[in-house]
């Protein structure tokens, strides 16, 4: 059957920021499928010239409030890859656990509240507190204590308050820690029970091979530093990030794109478990095969999956840094920062892929140049490519406007973009 | 008044017998300043060890004991019609306060005048106050101290067990029975006329040590013809109406009170919080007028209400110049300085 | 000896019976109430009428004209309003309530039968007592008019005690005349009503003016001696009784014959929240009643 | 939120049940996350409000509705507009954030010519892009509620006063009032910088809890001392730009902070190594840089 479909989708609902689909089939030929992203650019990398380090972190957190911890710590590493500041023991393992629960609340909030409703047939989240109170209770639950031990630990769950160049401005206390434990111990079953659920949605067959790009992990699954790697088998360091990004600036987007060894590539959950699958937690290990997914797999919707095993691994693994804080004996919790001209990078491993900061300082401390380069803009070009396959494929087989909307809808959230984020 | 002395010793024995069966609150050290001097603060310890008796002042008064900042005057239950009011005085169990200064002590007993004796006593400071034990210990003066000024370097009454330290002990008044028997639990001694004299030369000792001074001579009458000086203005233009001045100072009690409908719809609460008068909307009515529109006139209020209405009512001042306000001031604005201005007395 | 501190309790259950100014209880302790009428007297004034719920503590209630009383609405707010009814209706009160923030507006929108808290009486009174076999000069500003229609009534159940009773009222407009329905009934009981408004319409008969120029005729028709015996009450806003207590003191009035009623913010009504206080002086408790000489000794009072 | 439930009351005054709609401009939607980070109370929150309108979570979308609560700030004319048809629609228009209220970190870049902005991020690719402004520069704004991010125990507490009738009223004094409340110990006396002294109070000294000087988020108090609180800054060691650097973070101190900007020096720095720039001039603080060497 020859179809004409039509899809028009202004400023799309469940993601982060602005963005808009257009596709359109003429007599089951593709004419053409577009992602277009129309937010409103806020000029971050401009504001920061001129200013202090000390502002850098503070500021830039603010490029989005759904992964501010994320900008943070990528704005703190860069600043002290740049004055050559090595943080403590102790102040990594804080910082890895705030990375933590901005990752499980951040893929609570995108598998429940923002994709989750796709699969449940519902709008959003609103008709399931009624039609599924049980779901949502338990997915408040785990939201709750990521946002909880993110206040305890960084001073507040959003755009942080503790965590500065140098270490944090204070340490939670060692009690308060310790009564997260019983906590994780329960979010863990409360993700089997999300596994459970899953298991009972059909995640779209699609896939079109690409390129995976992520912080490569020597020991451990990689949130913070480290190498780059792809799944094409480049490897860079992480001042050489630009090689790695290559952005460049398209007409149907406000947005940069990325490219590497094909014309583009993507990054985020799904990406890092197919360079680090191995470093993954044994019971989040688990969870990935009993879906089938181990790499290196190409289906986008997979990254729905992906992030439900990283919840699992970040739940286990912080329940680890937790008993290892309780171990130490707490110092300091920051180190002097003098300022020092040069140049630094941070790389970090947020909830939608990889984060880089960079910046260049004079020996004051002043900002030179500000780069930052967001997940999501590195997946801006991979969408694009999986839509227009996608409506392709889809058209070839006949399908209808509302299914092929639905589809594409449902592709563009399984990346959980964050577009004003990518528009900083 | 009973005196005994005991050795140096034997107050942790004296700590240890009080701690066993109930909650202590003392000076402990939280910090240290960015001229690594400690900060200290009034908490709860277990641990004698913890407690540093030989603290200068601690930053905050212990005044969040027995007048919390934020305290539920009442709660309610909203039913389809009508209400239920539910008082709790929020008390829960007896505080021992372990190592007071007098200026602390003679704060409690102007609060006590206020909010106990007068008509209308307030139970939730009462029951508190009903509720504390009190070992008041003797200070140094520091720089900014002008107790003295304000006849609140010692203390008569309002305590259970004041010690001073005379050397290798302790000498101890004693105001209570409570305090006599659990005096018995560790070895004490009568004083004798030598550990008198140890006493009476520490506190001259002391006395030597002030630095700071208010003269309050004809105080009520000076601030009411100064009333429009231009003094006020000075210090008013460098207040910052922050506030910071009566929230850490030991006698000052005003408060505001909300209320406020929980989300639920199901329950309500009366809700009273310290306040200062300082605050820009103190004396705001209904409608926006001010009684006190200009921060001048609101920082002169303070003084006036503290060195003259409170000296009118109960022949004294509701200060005890602890020099907590001016050390926590970031203005920099002080009682010795303020005052000394007013009477036109320069240095 | 057993070491542990033994805990003293205040009993924290709201004293259900009786009410005494130095009882730990009374604090907090609220009358719960109904509001049983309320009559709409201008567009932003209401009259409500509320009856203490207990019959017991209804009788108990006692008050004198000039004292207020502190009105709570759980969840909406608590805020002081003066006895605008008889003394001799005890526990069964009359409040006339300007719509002027939270809990007033709130007010404006509940029915009859629902239940609020009063605590009070508080506050000093106008001494009625004193003033027995003198002149009075009832003077009213705006909603001054409320504090001092208890005065009115008082005078009223108590006629053959004064000598010349005398209302003299001033409002904005003639639609923000209040209690337009009692004027009758005053006037029935030989008390001499003199109203002006500043700004009139077509309907209004009477004088156009300050409250002042009223007084000034007033006063051309007396002659010395009556002023020798004469109270005055002053209630309205602090512009208005400063004017009007000069005027009375031309007239060789004392100033401890003037009495003025001081409004300022208020948080308990018991001298603690130190929020009413002018210079010092608690208003709530040793106001909001105050005779003139007092007023002027108080710094900041007007 | 679909469904109508039975309308509530209060002490039997029926309650306004508003239908609400949330619209972000610019801005990094932290202050929306707030609403929906209000796990504990999110569903009591909710049957206060009828949601119609929130992009960030729901698909069905509604014009009809009582109160918008626009979050971000305009930069771009197409902002411009959809705010004026949200003005149009709204019965009661709240500006949600210091990006709304203020312009947030937004208007950091009105530090600069808009057309350097946009060549230092974009090159010469056309982007459009005006200087950031709070709503209120656009239509009438009903309703600020400050802080960067807001508060959630704050918009709960307006959320139920606006169904109760209840006037929303802000605190007037300064942060460093709830700060000593919360037992602090002054950053100052830490060594720390700190704009509580002079920023609105309402947060519960959010950032000095943490021992984090406030950045003045939430604007000016009523009366801020500004005169006095340079005058601090500097007793206790910290340069004019430090203070700069806060009075112009999030727009609050607008006009005290281009005052203070003008009155310092502009100090020249070695112009860039890497990266070229276009001439460009930035008074006060560090750093006016001259264009000159392109050696990319
Ligand atoms: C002794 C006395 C007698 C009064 N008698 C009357 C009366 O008979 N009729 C009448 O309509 N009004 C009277 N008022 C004024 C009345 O108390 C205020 O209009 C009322 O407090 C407004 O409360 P609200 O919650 O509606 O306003 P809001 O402005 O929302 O009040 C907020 C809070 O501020 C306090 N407050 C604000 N304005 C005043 C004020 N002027 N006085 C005291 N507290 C204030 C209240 O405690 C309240 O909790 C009297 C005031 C006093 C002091
Ligand atoms: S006197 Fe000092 S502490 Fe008190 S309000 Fe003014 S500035 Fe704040
Ligand atoms: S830390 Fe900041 S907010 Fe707190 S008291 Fe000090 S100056 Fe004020
Ligand atoms: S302390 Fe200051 S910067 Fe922090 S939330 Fe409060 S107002 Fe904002």
């Amino acid at each position: 059957m020859k179809i004409d479909c039509n899809v028009n989708i202004r400023h799309l609902t469940r993601v982060e920021g602005h963005g808009n689909i257009n596709i359109k089939i003429t007599g089951g030929k593709l004419e053409h499928a577009k992602w277009e992203v129309v937010e409103t650019p806020r000029f971050f990398e401009a504001m920061l010239v001129g200013k202090r380090w000390e502002n850098a972190p503070w500021i830039s957190g603010r490029i989005c409030g759904i992964c501010s911890i994320g900008h943070t710590l990528a704005s703190i590493r860069a600043i002290e890859n740049a004055f050559g500041i090595i943080p403590t023991e102790l102040t990594s393992k804080l910082r890895l656990l705030l990375k933590h629960m901005e990752t499980l609340q951040s893929h609570i909030l995108h598998l429940y509240f923002l994709s989750g409703p796709d699969f449940l047939n519902a709008g959003s989240v609103f008709p399931l507190i009624e039609s599924h109170p049980d779901v949502v209770l338990r997915a408040a639950g785990m939201k709750l204590l990521a946002n909880d031990l993110c206040d305890c630990v960084g001073g507040r769950r959003l755009h942080p308050t503790r965590t500065i160049v140098g270490g944090f401005t204070m340490l939670p206390e060692k009690a308060e820690l310790k009564g997260f434990k019983d906590r994780l111990i329960k979010a863990k079953d409360d993700l089997i029970s999300t596994a459970d659920l899953f298991q009972t949605f059909s995640i779209p067959d699609f896939s079109r091979e690409t390129e995976f790009v992520s912080l490569k992990g020597e020991r451990n699954y990689p949130f913070i530093g480290g190498d780059l790697v792809s799944t094409d088998g480049v490897i860079k360091k992480e001042h050489e990030y630009k090689l790695m990004t290559n952005e460049h600036l398209v007409e149907q987007s406000t947005s940069k794109w990325s490219r590497l060894s094909r014309n583009s590539f993507a990054v985020g959950a799904l990406a890092r478990i197919n360079n680090n699958f191995d470093l993954l937690h044994p019971i989040a290990n688990e969870i990935a095969l009993s879906f089938g997914l181990k790499p290196v797999n190409h289906n986008p919707y997979m990254n729905n999956i992906a992030q439900l095993v990283e919840c699992v691994h970040v739940v286990m693994e912080s329940a680890d840094l937790i008993d290892e804080f309780l171990d130490t004996e707490l110092g300091e919790p920051k180190q002097k920062v003098i300022p020092k001209s040069g140049t630094g990078v941070g790389a970090v491993e947020v909830p939608r892929g990889i984060l880089y900061h960079c910046y260049e300082f004079d020996d004051t401390g002043h900002i030179l140049k500000c780069d930052c380069v967001i997940p999501t803009s590195q997946n801006h070009a991979n969408i694009q490519h999986d839509l227009e396959e996608l409506a392709k494929q889809y058209a070839e087989i006949g399908r209808q406007d509302r299914e092929i909307e639905l589809l594409a809808e449902m592709l563009v959230r399984s990346y959980d973009p964050c577009i004003s984020c990518s528009v900083h | 008044m009973i005196f005994k002395v005991f050795d140096k010793k034997e107050l942790k024995k004296l700590f240890d017998v009080l701690s066993s069966d109930n909650s202590i609150v003392g000076p402990v050290e939280i910090g240290a300043d960015r001229n690594d001097q400690p900060i200290y603060a009034f908490s709860l310890v277990s641990d004698f060890n913890n407690i540093k008796l030989n603290y200068s002042t601690t930053k905050l008064p212990a005044k969040k004991f027995f007048l919390p900042f934020k305290e539920d005057l009442a709660t309610f239950t909203i039913k389809e019609h009508g209400w239920q009011k539910n008082v709790d005085y929020n008390i829960d169990r007896p505080y021992i306060f372990f190592g007071l200064h007098a200026c602390d002590i003679n704060a409690l007993n102007k609060l006590d005048k206020v909010l106990m004796g007068s008509t209308y006593p307030m139970p939730y400071y009462a029951a508190k106050r009903k509720n504390m034990f009190i070992v008041g210990i003797d200070c140094a003066p520091q720089p900014y101290c002008f107790c003295r000024s304000m006849g609140s370097d010692t203390v008569l009454h309002g305590f259970d067990m004041f010690l001073t330290d005379i050397g290798e002990e302790y000498f101890a008044e004693i105001l209570s029975d409570t305090a006599y028997n659990f005096l018995k639990k560790i070895n004490t001694r009568d004083p004798v006329e030598a550990d008198h004299f140890l006493y009476m030369k520490s506190v001259s000792e002391k006395n030597k040590k002030f630095t700071a001074h208010v003269d309050t001579t004809d105080l009520t009458k000076i601030l009411d013809m100064e009333f429009q000086s231009e003094v006020w203005k000075h210090w008013g233009q460098q207040c910052l109406a922050c506030g910071t001045c009566s929230n850490v100072c030991p006698t000052c009690y005003c408060y505001g009170v909300e209320e406020t409908v929980d989300i639920n719809l199901k329950s309500a609460r009366k809700t009273k919080s310290l306040y200062s008068c300082n605050l820009i909307d103190f004396a705001e009515v209904a409608g926006g007028h001010n009684f006190r529109p200009e921060q001048h006139i609101r920082l002169k209020y303070r003084y006036y209400h503290k060195h003259r209405g409170f000296v009118e009512a109960y022949e004294e001042s509701l200060c005890v110049g602890c020099g907590r306000c001016g050390e926590s001031c970031l203005a920099g604005i002080r009682v010795p300085e303020v005052i000394a201005s007013v009477r036109r007395q320069e240095d | 000896m057993d070491t542990h501190l033994k805990f003293t309790d205040i009993k924290t259950e709201g004293r259900q019976k009786s009410h005494r100014r130095d009882d730990f209880e009374a604090f907090e302790f609220t009358y719960k109430s109904e509001i049983t009428n309320i009559h709409q007297l201008t567009e932003m004034e209401n009259l409500y009428r509320i009856q203490i719920l207990d019959p017991e503590e209804r009788k108990r209630f006692t008050f004198q004209p000039g004292q207020f009383l502190m009105l709570e609405l759980p969840g909406i707010g608590e805020a002081p309003f003066s006895i605008s009814s008889p003394p001799s209706r005890h526990g069964d009160v009359e409040l006339c309530i300007r719509k002027a923030g939270n809990l007033t507006n709130f007010l404006a929108k509940i029915s009859r039968g629902t239940h609020v808290g009063i605590r009070g009486p508080f506050g000093t009174n106008f001494p009625m007592e004193k003033m027995h076999s003198q002149n009075i000069f009832l003077i009213a500003g705006g909603l001054g008019l409320a504090p001092l229609r208890s005065a009115i009534a008082y005078a009223q159940d108590n006629r053959s005690r004064f000598n010349n009773v005398e209302i003299i009222y001033g409002a904005k407009d003639p639609s923000q005349l209040l209690f337009t329905y009692q004027y009758d009934t005053w006037q029935a009981d030989d008390i001499n009503l003199n109203i002006i408004v500043e700004k009139t319409d077509p309907s209004w008969k009477g004088p156009v003016g300050l409250i002042t120029k009223i007084l000034e005729e007033i006063f051309s028709k007396k002659d010395d001696d009556f002023f020798k015996n004469t109270y005055a009450i002053v209630c309205g806003p602090p512009v208005m009784f400063k004017f009007v207590c000069n005027m009375l003191g031309q007239k060789d009035i004392p100033m401890q014959k003037m009495f003025v009623s001081l409004e300022r913010r208020m948080h308990c009504g018991m001298g603690k929240c130190c929020r009413c206080n002018v210079g010092s002086t608690y208003t709530c408790l040793k106001g909001p009643v105050f005779d003139y000489w007092s007023v002027m000794n108080l710094k900041e009072a007007i | 939120m679909a469904g109508d439930k039975a309308a509530k009351t209060y002490l039997g005054v029926p309650l306004f049940r508003p239908k609400v709609a949330f619209f972000e401009l610019s801005s990094c939607e932290g202050c929306q996350l707030q609403i929906v980070n209000n796990e504990a109370t999110l569903i009591d929150f909710f049957s206060l409000v009828e949601v119609v309108n929130f992009r960030e979570a729901m698909t069905e979308r509604s014009d009809n509705y009582d109160i918008a609560f626009v979050e971000g700030s305009i930069t771009r004319s197409d902002e411009r507009e959809r705010l004026k048809k949200i003005r149009a629609n709204a019965k009661i228009l709240v500006a949600l954030g210091s990006c709304a209220c203020f312009g947030g970190v937004n208007q950091l870049k009105n530090r600069f010519d808009q057309a350097w902005v946009k060549n230092e991020v974009y090159g010469n690719f056309p982007v459009e892009t005006e200087a950031a402004r709070p709503l209120e520069d656009v239509v009438k704004v009903d309703l600020n509620i400050f802080g960067c991010p807001v508060k959630k125990e704050e918009v709960e507490k307006i959320v139920i006063n606006l169904a109760l009738g209840k006037a929303i009223v802000h605190p007037k004094y300064p942060v460093c009032m709830e700060c000593k409340a919360n037992e602090n110990i002054c950053l100052f006396d830490l060594g720390e910088p700190c704009l509580g002294p002079v920023t609105r109070g309402g947060c519960d000294s959010w950032c000095p809890n943490s021992k984090f000087g406030c950045w003045g988020c939430r604007g000016p108090a009523e009366d801020a001392n500004i005169e006095q609180m340079k005058f601090i800054m500097k007793e206790y060691g910290f340069s004019e730009e430090v203070m700069l650097d806060r009075l112009e973070c999030f727009g609050g101190f607008k006009t005290y902070a281009e005052e203070f900007r003008k009155s310092l020096p502009t100090v020249v720095t070695p112009s860039r190594k890497l990266f070229g720039t276009p001439p460009l001039k930035i008074r006060g603080g560090r750093g006016s840089y001259d264009s000159g060497e392109k050696d990319k």
